[in-house]
């Protein structure tokens, strides 16, 4: 299922350093998106910014409201956070492949970068187990995005910055790496699930290969239609003599780890 | 409002219930926009550029957006003739819409292959040829630049199929009136412009390309008034039906193209940014038709006034 | 910050404090921004089209808005040689900076009379010549289409002129290449790219051309990734120095084209959205060399990385 | 002068049906300005729309303050209405010639067609003599820019519209034929001035030479820079034989209306 619609900004809130909380009234993408998967909003009104912009879906609320987190980076966003309650935006989706939801048994250990906690919160509002933990890594203190912006669900974090200024200093993986050496979980019980910058996830990609952890990644691509239509949203996956291109918008952007050529440039 | 007007136009000798056809290479194989919209309310679709072998495409990044544009690098990636016809068509046979293949080779040879496999298939109403692609023999250079290699390839098309055959302009030429000649005399049923204009994008924090394939194919309403241009241009010059495209998003920019002698339009990055655009420009026509009085689109093709300028 | 990186370029014999030149048929006579900057922050800048007599240009409407862009077809209005060198010209003598005669004929001759009639002038450091213009004698499309006649008119300004003489290409080529290399060998000192694209737009409630002239010149950010993408063509197939333009509306466009290997770019639309563009792209070079550590900046000048993409 | 500047907009309200008067800080376009001079707005931020609008100056108050008078006809204006009190806005400006001040014993005729009247209030505001008459002309009676807008300025005033919905039913020009029958001025001592669609100015033109009246009107063209760089802003001027053009950007926008060929399509 997918729609193509005028919805209404309900809000549009700065929740962290240039980042925002947007909420929009939409049941049918609410009762259609699954964590991971993603939006492609209609941000300027005339021919420039020409493209829509992908976003993924952090959550839902009340039946009909689709929450999005996003940074502002570019032209399109800072346009995106002039916006106020009560405009119209054009929304399509619920599109891609989402997140293989972890089985009880299993212990999801979430691992984001920055915005990429975008699903990753999706994710654990979704998973009902108890022992979901999430490690997020921000480049300094005023860039953390709390938890709780996205109403209040039951979840272990750990946060690491860059600079120090909360919490573990140093990388997110680093975080990730402690927590695996000090556990004793065995890793069949435990699920990997991360998003954020590509470094990052290609580190987290490595370890899960050393730890035999299955490990679910949410990659980007700039992309022009966002479902598969114009072929522009490729990312290398496999090796290089079995070499493929997978369609981020409609293969992902959820992926297994191991798919991907993480060597691309 | 009753719809009374009649939006229907020929290409040739293919009939259309409207004028509005979603443009290869950004409709998919028009199976991915069935969700949005009901692919029977278009004139025509074009899937996908094919092959004959299936190609994989340029390295990733294939996109850049522009001022009121995109720049692609797509590579020409498409799944090949023979998947073609084994997964998709079938899929595509029962529409009541004309379904168009845009075919492309590497040399005048493939072309022919690709046309005469296509011969006696049944679900595909016409083909539509991009030579707008490297030539290879001839150093690179598009085969659609030049009038002789032009009129060669539309030949060789011409000769292996049974269906009416749409010749897809380059706009990277001096003059496209002498290629629209040469394929007109080549037999060509009729054109179709204007493809993308080439282009390029720098990341100037990386000095580098931004494209992988350091250029790229420019479309959008930045291209607009240049296709216009040309399709004003060749349709002053050929006899052939004249279908006209680049930068159309709206009802309005539709009707230029139209005014100006186009007996169809394209739509292709359209469709990125608003999946619906063939069929609300059918609709925007409709309206525009019963609001003029207008009973037959065909009295606005071409009603562009030269004189009182 | 102290501004100690060095913007000095050369075009050919000719040096400029900085790369930015303001283009021909945008800046007027340079007189009318007086008001507003100061002329002899420029790198250069070039005066509208001047012919051997004047013209009274198009009829209206001559301009009309496109997506990113802007159409023109002032029809090279101008107050032709004479009055030039006798009204405007003593005005700008004294100025700090290279003012740049930009001139077309209507046949080759012309392009040589009017070198001719520049030769020893003081005050104009360089001619820049317009090869955009219809051919009369062949049949009303440019002379700078084909890369002979091209060639005869740099020949004859070239012969004729004691100056640098700058040769401007026109994009609407098949490959621009074969002109930029024809008026190398003709003695070009640089070439500049690239003048407008010819295009069109219609009045769809009225259904006439919205220009007067039916066809006109786009210009605006739209063209630049067509613009960028011939400047890095000709970089790579010439040796004489390439000046850039197209669209460039700050510091980060005109750095691309920089980076893509132009020496010095031209800025034209920009100027009337922003009438201290100039000034503000010198500026922005300034506080970009200074933030990157760069004491010359032709070190950026051509460092586009291609080998790793 | 001339100056280029980002102003504040210190209102942009509603008057009339898709009508707004916009008031900008500018104590440099206030001192300078004279009534038919014009600016030239940067509506858009990004690169479309791309060109700027000019608009004429429709009065100027407390020292720094320039108002003008706008009708929402297309993109830009559609734009310029979203504005805010408090956004920036660049202005170039004030551009132009204007009109020529009547002499103190002439009796001042303005008439405006619809918008038209923004540069004609300014002249009103300007003119010294209490004699000073304006006869405006509108669609219906919800366009009517009522005169006050501008402030508390005395000037004696007439109203038609269209549709007879209020004043006078009929062309505006039909007012001033009447007032220039009715009246025993000296032709001598009239003077008009005039600004709105071409088919009124021109019929305008031609009662100013069955009367012998000195005839100034403001006229419009489309432009690029506002300051006579692009020659883009023609105007024919003169009869067949003698044809030239004017810029209407610096020859104009206000000429004498038997300098212009009010037959060019
Ligand atoms: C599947 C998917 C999900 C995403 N989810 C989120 C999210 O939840 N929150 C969030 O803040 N961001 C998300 N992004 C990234 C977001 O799409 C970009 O930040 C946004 O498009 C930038 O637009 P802009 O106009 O502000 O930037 P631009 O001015 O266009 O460019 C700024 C930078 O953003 C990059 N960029 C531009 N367009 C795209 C694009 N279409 N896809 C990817 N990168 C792009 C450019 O390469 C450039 O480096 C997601 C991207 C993808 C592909
Ligand atoms: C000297 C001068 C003074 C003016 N004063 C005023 C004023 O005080 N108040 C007011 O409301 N309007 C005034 N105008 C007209 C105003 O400039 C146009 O209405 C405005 O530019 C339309 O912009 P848009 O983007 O909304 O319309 P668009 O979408 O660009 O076009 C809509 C219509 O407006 C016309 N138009 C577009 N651009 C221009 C242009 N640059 N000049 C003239 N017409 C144009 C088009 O031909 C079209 O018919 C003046 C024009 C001039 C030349
Ligand atoms: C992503 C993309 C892929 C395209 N692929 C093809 C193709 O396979 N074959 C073809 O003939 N044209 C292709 N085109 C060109 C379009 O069909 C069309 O000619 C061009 O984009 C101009 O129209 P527009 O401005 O409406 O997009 C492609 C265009 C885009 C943007
Ligand atoms: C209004 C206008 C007038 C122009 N007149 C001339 C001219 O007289 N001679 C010339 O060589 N180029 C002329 N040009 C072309 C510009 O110098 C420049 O090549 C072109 O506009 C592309 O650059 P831009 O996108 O920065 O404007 C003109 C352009 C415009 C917009
Ligand atoms: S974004 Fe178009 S195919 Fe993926
Ligand atoms: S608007 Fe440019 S010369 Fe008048």
């Amino acid at each position: 299922m997918m729609f193509e619609q005028k919805t209404e900004i309900i809000f549009n809130k700065n929740v962290a350093l240039k980042t925002f909380l947007l909420g929009i009234r939409s049941q049918e993408i609410a009762a259609h998106a699954i964590p991971g998967q993603f939006v492609m909003l209609r941000i300027g009104k005339g021919p420039d910014p020409l493209l829509r912009r992908p976003f993924s879906i952090s959550g839902t609320r009340d039946q009909d409201l689709v929450l999005i987190l996003y940074k502002v980076v570019g032209k399109g966003t800072a346009l995106l956070q002039e916006k106020r309650a009560g405009e119209g935006l054009s929304v399509l989706g619920p599109l891609g492949r989402g997140f293989g939801l972890p089985d009880d048994e299993q212990v999801p250990l979430l691992v984001a970068g920055g915005i990429g906690v975008a699903p990753l919160f999706f994710l654990a509002q979704t998973i009902h187990t108890t022992n979901t933990q999430i490690m997020m890594g921000f480049g300094s203190s005023n860039e953390i995005i709390p938890v709780d912006v996205m109403g209040d669900f039951k979840i272990q974090y750990s946060i690491s910055t860059d600079d120090g200024t909360h919490g573990h200093g140093g990388l997110v993986t680093e975080l990730l790496a402690t927590s695996l050496e000090k556990h004793t979980w065995h890793p069949s019980s435990l699920s990997l699930f991360s998003c954020g910058p590509k470094p990052m996830l290609k580190r987290v990609a490595e370890m899960a290969l050393e730890h035999h952890i299955p490990c679910q990644v949410s990659i980007e691509a700039v992309m022009a239609c966002g479902m598969g239509a114009c072929q522009g949203c490729v990312v290398r996956s496999g090796s290089h003599e079995t070499q493929t291109y997978q369609y981020v918008c409609k293969d992902g952007p959820v992926f297994f780890s191991h798919q991907i050529d993480w060597n691309q440039p | 409002m009753n719809h009374i007007s009649d939006l229907r136009v020929k290409i040739g000798p293919l009939g259309l219930k409207n004028p509005v056809i979603a443009a290869s290479g950004t409709f998919g194989y028009g199976l991915e926009f069935e969700p949005l919209l009901d692919l029977n309310l278009l004139g025509a679709f074009i899937v996908k550029g094919i092959s004959l072998s299936p190609r994989q495409g340029n390295p990733p990044p294939r996109i850049v957006e522009t001022p009121c544009g995109m720049l692609n690098a797509i590579g020409l990636a498409n799944i090949g003739l023979e998947v073609f016809l084994r997964d998709k068509l079938p899929r595509l046979k029962n529409l009541d819409t004309h379904v168009i293949v845009n075919i492309y080779g590497h040399s005048v040879d493939e072309y022919g292959e690709l046309a005469n496999a296509l011969k006696g298939v049944d679900g595909i109403s016409a083909v539509e040829v991009n030579i707008s692609c490297p030539n290879v023999a001839e150093g690179g250079m598009a085969f659609g630049t030049d009038p002789q290699v032009s009129a060669k390839v539309t030949e060789k098309v011409v000769q292996n199929t049974d269906k009416p055959v749409i010749v897809k302009l380059s706009p990277n030429v001096t003059d496209i009136r002498l290629i629209a000649r040469a394929v007109e005399d080549a037999g060509a049923h009729a054109v179709s412009l204007i493809n993308t204009l080439t282009g390029m994008a720098v990341d100037i924090d990386k000095r580098i390309p931004k494209l992988a394939n350091i250029s790229g194919g420019l479309s959008g309403p930045a291209i607009r008034p240049v296709a216009l241009y040309m399709v004003h241009q060749v349709v002053r010059t050929v006899k052939i039906p004249v279908i006209g495209m680049g930068g159309i998003m709206d009802c309005r920019d539709a009707l230029e193209f139209l005014i100006a002698g186009a007996r169809a339009v394209q739509v292709g990055t359209a469709n990125f940014v608003n999946p619906t655009a063939t069929v609300d420009i059918i609709s925007g026509l409709r309206e525009y038709c019963d609001e003029q009085g207008i009973e037959d689109i065909n009295e606005i093709i071409g009603s562009l006034l030269l004189e009182c300028r």
